[in-house]
């Protein structure tokens, strides 16, 4: 801006405002939590490293699982416009079959089996199997119930409602296999023996999970992956063309329907790659699909629709927020306020939005 | 009474800008425009495709804020505001595509560019006598505009040379000091050119008129000074005859084709 | 160009059809209760009247504010919460501040449409999906808000709303009647009173907002205030739903204001048809009854419950006709007839696209 | 409408298809009520957290309709299939429909009214889980002419608070179901200093309660009591906030349903492998139906039982589950699992109820359900569950331990016999008092009536031998 404010621009100040909340609260955050926190669990930082580290690490650690599953879900909006409301149930499908096939490569069936039990392949393969089976139901969905009605955003969101509300009654009816009976139990598969132990990381003494640290890399492999397909193929070229300009990509000659299948499948495969991830790290159940769909929805918009960056972004304040507010807000008795953390959470969410409609690396709409 | 003398009294300027310049990233779509514009004059704004001229109407009625400068409208520094203010001052003014409100119809058209710059965008209730009179008047906007034969159709459904009529019928509506159209002539067909230019010519003489146009006939009929921009700059600024006269003016403008232009920013 | 546009036209043949469909469907309901079957009154009917107004809520937004907010179930369940917590008294949960039951409701509408106006001030700078998103974040806020918070709910939510209704209400179970008709006169007021808003200055501008946001603020509009009074317009709208699902309930939890609850709400609004408002309770009605009547239906092959069924029936319906119910009817209407000299019915059939796609 | 020409009219057909249709189902719903036949509704969950425990608690209602009262099972496969056949006191009884809950407060009010109402039943066995039953319960108030019997639902508010006139329980609460298990953690794990963590909700608290008022009854003390909200996505931050394995001697654990396995594997990742003997659950720990998949990590720990005694070797034991394998064997389900047994006692009381009355509903039978009844897995009181002013049934309890089955698998196996819990524990909650919530109850030492009187089980035997 060339010209200097001269007198005082209150409107400036208003414009300026959210940045400056934005600023002011992340330094009380951080304030808070390094060096003040009373009546809070731990204490702040400094008197208790330990649990900050390991506060910071169980926010990575979900962040990185977040991002796996947010990524595909990022990746099909920002190409295609298509809000895909099925990406939780694509993760709780994808979970199961994970389940399934580590059971039938371990004990063939039956109750869960010890991670002593499981070696890489025992978890690597169900994973595989998992994103490839749902890379074809993704395929499937997009090609009959998406191909041709692109543009319309509302109408493809509601299709894929519908073809999420099939999904999990269908779950429910059929999973798990070996059940007779109890369909829709909540299962787990377990992480291979090498990974599921504790390691000590020599920093105040805190022994972390290697699973979920293993967990962190995969996510940030991923990140990697995408990243390089995105900015270092034709494919990725394309697509992030597309992400920019659908008609003036089709018109430059490409075809941009296969782009769009290819994109679809490995948004899908992600949300089932992130559903077997979650499958060992925690188990999924019945309702898991809507909370990750929530989860995919909070990350995207967040970070912006369409941008891996923003998807990185988006996964990271979540997370982070969702530990340190369970962790870091005062305990003044049993009905406060530590629980109050998903409100806050999502208010926080709101207010993001409310300043940055677009989310903190979206393009304005 | 003539350009030059017009010129002469030199009223306070109803539009005044200084040092305007907007950017897009690395692009510089208007720079360091200084502009003067006295109430009652018809200027025409010339010059090639992406030489700055919707952007600079974008600044000006505020759908875009400037990078640098300062705008004065009505001698108040506007700089800072938003367009809705800008429209209150008494500044209306048409799209190079126009924007209409497609699932209304023509008269509701015309009744939204009368509300705006009125009272009442808030009012829940149907005043029967307000309201017959605000639409009693939407309706003579329309007849000026020729286009009162189709007031109760859907704007979507009407032809391209009838859009163009309802944007001018909305932008006369609204009973501005100072109208702005970009490109009005577009599109339009020979016979309908006329009838514009003709319209044009019978426009109230309170009216400031600011005008972008390609089509020269039109262009320099109407105008009575002409301000030539090529890459974001004002390169040449005078009367029809003195541009017909510029040699500078021919070898950047009058010898290129003509032709929409697709400019950068909110131009669509 | 929104999809969702109301198209004006002069009393055309169509239009008197549907007055007349109107005005024999409305004398038909007006007498139902005195033959009528008593759970048809009591659960299906009532219930269709107090979705359907919610649904309203969600169609006047979308078709004339061109927002598609999936904030409406959030705010019909604050109003039931508010409404719960200040009538109920004694030992339930919640703050039982035991107030007049009149009083209440204009409180319960009072705080709810202002929650509605800050949501709506809030989000009025966002469009199209994004606007989807920021209103999807107000549920889950509301959704966990009323879940954690035990001070005004709690997960069980709030019971015995319904031992403290007005004198006109009177006992929901004991005179389903009184409420049946209370709910049907309060849709037709909402109806007309959506119907008349539109052709205000307010509404003709909150469509020319739909239409063109850009182009209004250049006509000197207010853009996020227009946004933002139609958000609290219809807060106000899904309150009246709220109260009355409170007294028709008793019960309000937080798994009524669920993702869930949310997404049943906009599938009630599609299946009717985001255009028209009378489309609300046409979807209201189908969605009623779809779920109270497709229990024994089994799909061969696939197997599951009966949430498959409605899964492909809402499939079904968003494929074969976007526009919904009403979307149908209007094409329908187009295909048996002979076609009329001219106008744009084939952009009004022509497909619902997205919000600003 | 002279106006209206041509093949316009069609358009009307479809209006005139959709009011035949109306008109039919309205019909149809009038015609069906003949006055003689006792309509019967059974609700359960079909979706969400416990959506795996429908054909259970359907089986277990259906088993005893057919044992007492004539019923056939259409399969004896697929309980929800339907049942043929039966008839108490004269009078047939049809079941209407089956509720299909989700665990969800509007979704058990709208079931309820589609079976209460839609399908004009006079009497329903269920819900299957708490908040559900707190809606009924209010429903119930205002429908005295209704009777309902809990299927298995273990929240406090609907007997003890809100206690219609017309609503029976003939099982434990989810406080009852711990009631010696926190004794147990005491006595014979030796625990004085323990953390909990629990859901929370109504179910989570209640549930904790229990074990709460049980452990520091008996002098233990709760350090840090830790609520995570239900369907967490990531258990990690509230597993951070329980003390270290080394600071305290164990931990309750209540989180449940769907829970359990997500709360474990966070617990794993935090301070590595379960030590069984540092845990002490719900009935979560090993719910026999579904959930199991925590169960290999914690063979060797305790936990608070279902109301049911799987293994238990008493004569009213083998009676019901030779009972139950009769009629349902083929279906396959665990018959020792409460969702079972709680639906089975329901049903047995309601034959009873209407053989008494002659078949009439309403206030007399309300008058005629048993105030006791004969019960599969009860020994104190000649056998007979009791129940109190409120209609709530004063139960034996049995604590349990998971152990190695002789197959290999985890198994449920009692370890304690708590004889005759009521609700109230002795007086310890009252309507009048604070319910069960976050900081509810208080941590204090008291004596309950079962205290000194809990005996060990061993191989499914009741000795003398007092354990806690």
């Amino acid at each position: 801006m060339r010209r200097a404010v001269s007198a005082f621009d209150w409107r400036l100040l208003v414009r300026r405002l959210p940045v400056g909340v934005a600023v002011g609260t992340t330094v009380f955050a951080l304030v808070w939590v390094l060096f003040w926190a009373p009546s809070t669990n731990f204490g702040p930082a400094i008197h208790s490293p330990a649990n900050f580290l390991i506060t910071l690490l169980n926010g990575l650690t979900l962040a990185a699982l977040m991002f796996i599953v947010a990524s595909g879900f990022s990746l099909i909006f920002g190409l295609m416009r298509v809000v895909n409301m099925a990406h939780g149930s694509f993760l709780l499908l994808g979970g199961y079959i994970a389940y399934e096939v580590q059971q039938s490569m371990t004990n063939g069936g039956g109750l869960t089996v010890f991670s002593s039990q499981v070696n890489a392949w025992d978890w690597l393969v169900p994973a595989i199997v998992a994103a490839a089976a749902i890379g074809g139901i993704g395929l499937v969905t997009q090609q009959v119930f998406l191909r041709w009605n692109m543009g319309q955003d509302l109408r493809q969101a509601l299709i894929t409602i519908a073809i999420s509300v099939i999904i999990a009654d269908q779950v429910v009816a059929h999973f798990p296999l070996e059940s007779s009976i109890e369909k829709g139990s909540a299962v787990n598969t377990s992480w291979p023996g090498a990974i599921d132990r504790l390691v000590n990381l020599h920093i105040a003494g805190v022994q972390y999970s290697v699973a979920r640290l293993t967990m962190l890399g995969l996510g940030v492999a991923v990140g990697i992956a995408l990243w390089l397909w995105l900015y270092r193929t034709k494919t990725g070229m394309v697509i992030r063309a597309g992400v920019d300009d659908r008609q003036m990509t089709s018109a430059l000659g490409v075809n941009i329907q296969v782009t769009f299948a290819i994109a679809f499948v490995v948004g899908a495969s992600l949300a089932a790659l992130g559903g077997a991830v979650f499958t060992s790290y925690a188990g999924v159940n019945p309702t898991t699909d809507g909370q990750w769909l929530l989860n995919s929805l909070v990350v995207v918009i967040v970070g912006g629709l369409g941008s891996i960056f923003g998807t990185v972004a988006g996964a990271l304040l979540y997370a982070l927020v969702y530990n340190f507010s369970i962790s870091y807000l005062p305990t003044t008795g049993g009905d406060c306020c530590g629980q109050y953390s998903p409100v806050l959470t999502f208010v926080l969410l709101a207010l993001v939005l409310a300043f940055r409609p677009q989310g903190l690396f979206g393009r304005p709409a | 009474m003539t350009e030059a003398a017009a010129h002469a009294e030199s009223a306070e300027p109803i539009l005044r800008l200084r040092g305007v310049g907007r950017r897009f990233g690395g692009l510089h779509a208007v720079s360091d425009v200084d502009l003067d514009v006295i109430p009652g004059e018809r200027r025409a704004i010339l010059g090639p495709n992406g030489a700055g001229k919707t952007t600079l109407f974008n600044v000006v009625a505020g759908d875009l804020p400037v990078t640098s400068g300062r705008i004065e409208l009505f001698g108040r520094d506007v700089t800072r505001e938003p367009a809705r203010q800008r429209a209150k001052l008494g500044l209306a003014r048409s799209y190079q595509q126009s924007r209409l409100f497609l699932g209304l119809s023509v008269e509701d058209n015309i009744f939204l560019a009368i509300v705006g710059v009125g009272r009442g965008h808030l009012r829940p209730v149907v005043l029967p006598r307000k309201d017959a009179e605000l639409r009693a008047r939407a309706r003579e906007a329309a007849r000026r505009a020729a286009i009162d034969g189709r007031l109760g159709d859907v704007v979507g459904a009407l032809a391209h040379g009838e859009h163009r009529q309802v944007a001018l019928a909305m932008a006369l509506a609204a009973e501005p000091k100072l109208l702005m159209l970009d490109e009005p002539a577009s599109g339009l067909s020979r016979g309908e050119r006329q009838l514009l230019t003709e319209l044009l010519l019978a426009l109230d003489a309170d009216i400031t008129l600011i005008l972008i146009e390609h089509d020269m006939d039109i262009a320099l009929r109407v105008a009575e000074r002409v301000t030539m921009m090529h890459e974001g700059r004002v390169i040449v600024e005078g009367t029809p005859a003195e541009i017909r006269a510029n040699q500078l003016v021919h070898d950047l403008y009058l010898g290129s084709h003509y032709g929409s232009e697709p400019e950068g920013g909110a131009s669509g | 160009m929104s999809p969702f546009a109301w198209h004006p036209r002069p009393m055309s043949e169509k239009n008197l059809v549907e007055l007349v469909i109107g005005v024999t469907l409305l004398l038909f309901l007006a007498v139902f209760p005195v033959f009528g079957v008593g759970y048809w009154v009591s659960f299906v009917l009532t219930q269709t009247f107090l979705i359907g107004i919610a649904a309203a809520s969600l169609v006047f937004l979308t078709a004339y504010g061109g927002m598609v907010s999936l904030a409406q179930t959030a705010l019909y369940g604050i109003s039931a919460f508010a409404l719960g917590n200040m009538v109920t008294k004694g030992a339930v949960k919640g703050l039982h501040l035991g107030l007049d039951p009149w009083l209440a409701v204009v409180l319960a509408i009072a705080i709810t449409t202002a929650i509605g106006l800050v949501f709506g001030a809030v989000a009025s700078r966002s469009a199209g999906i994004y606007f989807l998103m920021i209103t999807l974040t107000y549920a889950v806020i509301a959704f966990t808000f009323f879940g954690q918070v035990t001070q005004v709910s709690g997960f069980s939510g709030i019971a015995g709303i319904a031992d403290r209704t007005p004198a006109l209400v009177g006992d929901p179970v004991t005179q389903p009647n009184r409420l049946y008709y209370i709910a049907l006169v309060t849709a037709l007021v909402v109806y007309f009173a959506i119907r008349h808003v539109v052709r205000t200055p307010f509404g003709i501008s909150l469509q020319g907002v739909r239409d063109d946001p850009v182009r209004m603020g250049s006509l000197g509009y207010n853009v996020a205030l227009h946004r933002t009074l139609a958000f609290t317009f219809a807060a106000f709208i899904a309150s009246l739903a709220g109260v009355l699902y409170g007294w028709w309930n008793g019960v309000i939890a937080p798994d009524n204001v669920g993702l869930g609850a949310t997404v049943d709400l906009l599938i009630v609004a599609v299946i009717g048809g985001l255009g028209r408002v009378e489309g609300a309770w046409l979807g209201a009605f189908a969605f009623v009854v779809i779920n109270n009547y497709v229990r024994d239906v089994s799909v061969p092959v696939l197997g599951g419950s009966f949430n498959t069924v409605i899964g492909l029936i809402f499939l079904a319906i968003v494929i074969v006709s976007p526009s919904g119910l009403m979307g149908l009817w209007d094409r329908l209407w187009d295909a048996a007839g002979y076609r009329e000299g001219s106008g744009p019915r084939a952009a009004a059939a022509a497909g619902t696209a997205g919000p600003q796609a | 409408m002279g106006r209206l020409r041509g093949r316009r009219w069609r358009i009307l057909l479809p209006f005139a298809a959709m009011a035949i249709v109306a008109a039919a189902i309205a019909a149809s719903s009038l015609a069906a009520h003949s006055a003689s036949v006792i309509r019967l509704a059974i609700m359960s969950d079909c979706k969400g957290a416990f959506g795996g425990a429908y054909e259970l608690d359907i089986g277990g209602a259906e088993a005893a309709l057919a044992q007492y009262a004539h019923g056939k099972p259409v399969s004896s496969k697929k309980p929800s299939a339907g049942m043929t056949g039966i008839t108490i006191a004269g009078h047939p009884v049809k079941i209407v429909g089956y509720g299909c809950g989700n665990d969800t407060v509007p979704v058990a009010i709208s079931e309820t009214k589609r079976l209460m109402e839609q399908l004009k039943a006079d009497i329903m066995i269920g819900p299957l889980s708490g908040d559900e039953a707190v809606t009924i319960a209010h429903y119930a108030q205002k429908h005295p002419t209704k009777t309902f019997i809990i299927g298995t639902a273990g929240s406090q508010d609907p007997t003890l608070q809100i206690a219609p006139k017309n609503m029976f329980r003939y099982h434990g609460d989810g406080a009852q179901w711990n009631a010696g298990t926190g004794i147990l953690a005491y006595k014979k794990l030796g625990w004085r200093k323990a953390a909990i963590i629990m859901d929370d909700y109504s179910f989570g608290w209640t549930s904790a309660a229990g074990l709460i008022a049980d452990f520091c009854g008996a002098g233990g003390k709760i350090v840090k009591r830790v609520f995570p909200p239900l369907n967490t996505t990531d258990y990690a931050p509230y597993v951070q906030q329980l003390p270290a394995p080394s600071k305290v001697d164990g931990y309750f654990w209540v989180v449940g349903g769907t829970g359990t396995g997500p709360s474990l594997k966070a617990y794993e990742s935090a301070y590595g492998k379960v030590d069984p003997k540092k845990f002490v659950g719900n009935l979560f720990f090993f719910f026999q139906s579904g959930f199991a998949d925590v169960a290999p990590r914690l063979i060797g720990a305790y936990y608070g039982g279902f109301g049911n005694a799987p293994g238990l070797k008493t004569a009213g034991a083998k009676q019901y589950e030779a009972t139950m394998k009769k009629w349902f064997g083929p279906a396959g389900f665990n018959v020792t699992d409460s969702f079972v047994y709680n639906y089975f006692n329901a049903a047995h009381a309601l034959v009873i109820g209407l053989t008494k009355s002659g078949g009439a509903l309403g206030a007399s039978l309300n008058a005629s359900l048993p105030r006791s009844i004969k019960a599969g897995y009860q020994v104190s009181n000649g056998g007979q569950v009791k129940l109190d002013s409120n209609r709530q049934a004063i139960a034996d309890q049995y604590p349990q331990q998971i152990v190695k089955g002789p197959d290999g698998k985890p198994a449920a196996k009692i370890v304690g016999y708590v004889p005759g819990v009521d609700q109230s524990f002795g007086g310890f909650f009252k309507k009048t008092s604070p319910p069960p919530g976050r900081s509810q109850p208080p941590c204090v030492k008291h004596k309950f009536p079962w205290a000194g009187h809990i005996k060990a089980v061993q191989n499914g035997v009741i000795t003398k031998k007092t354990i806690g």
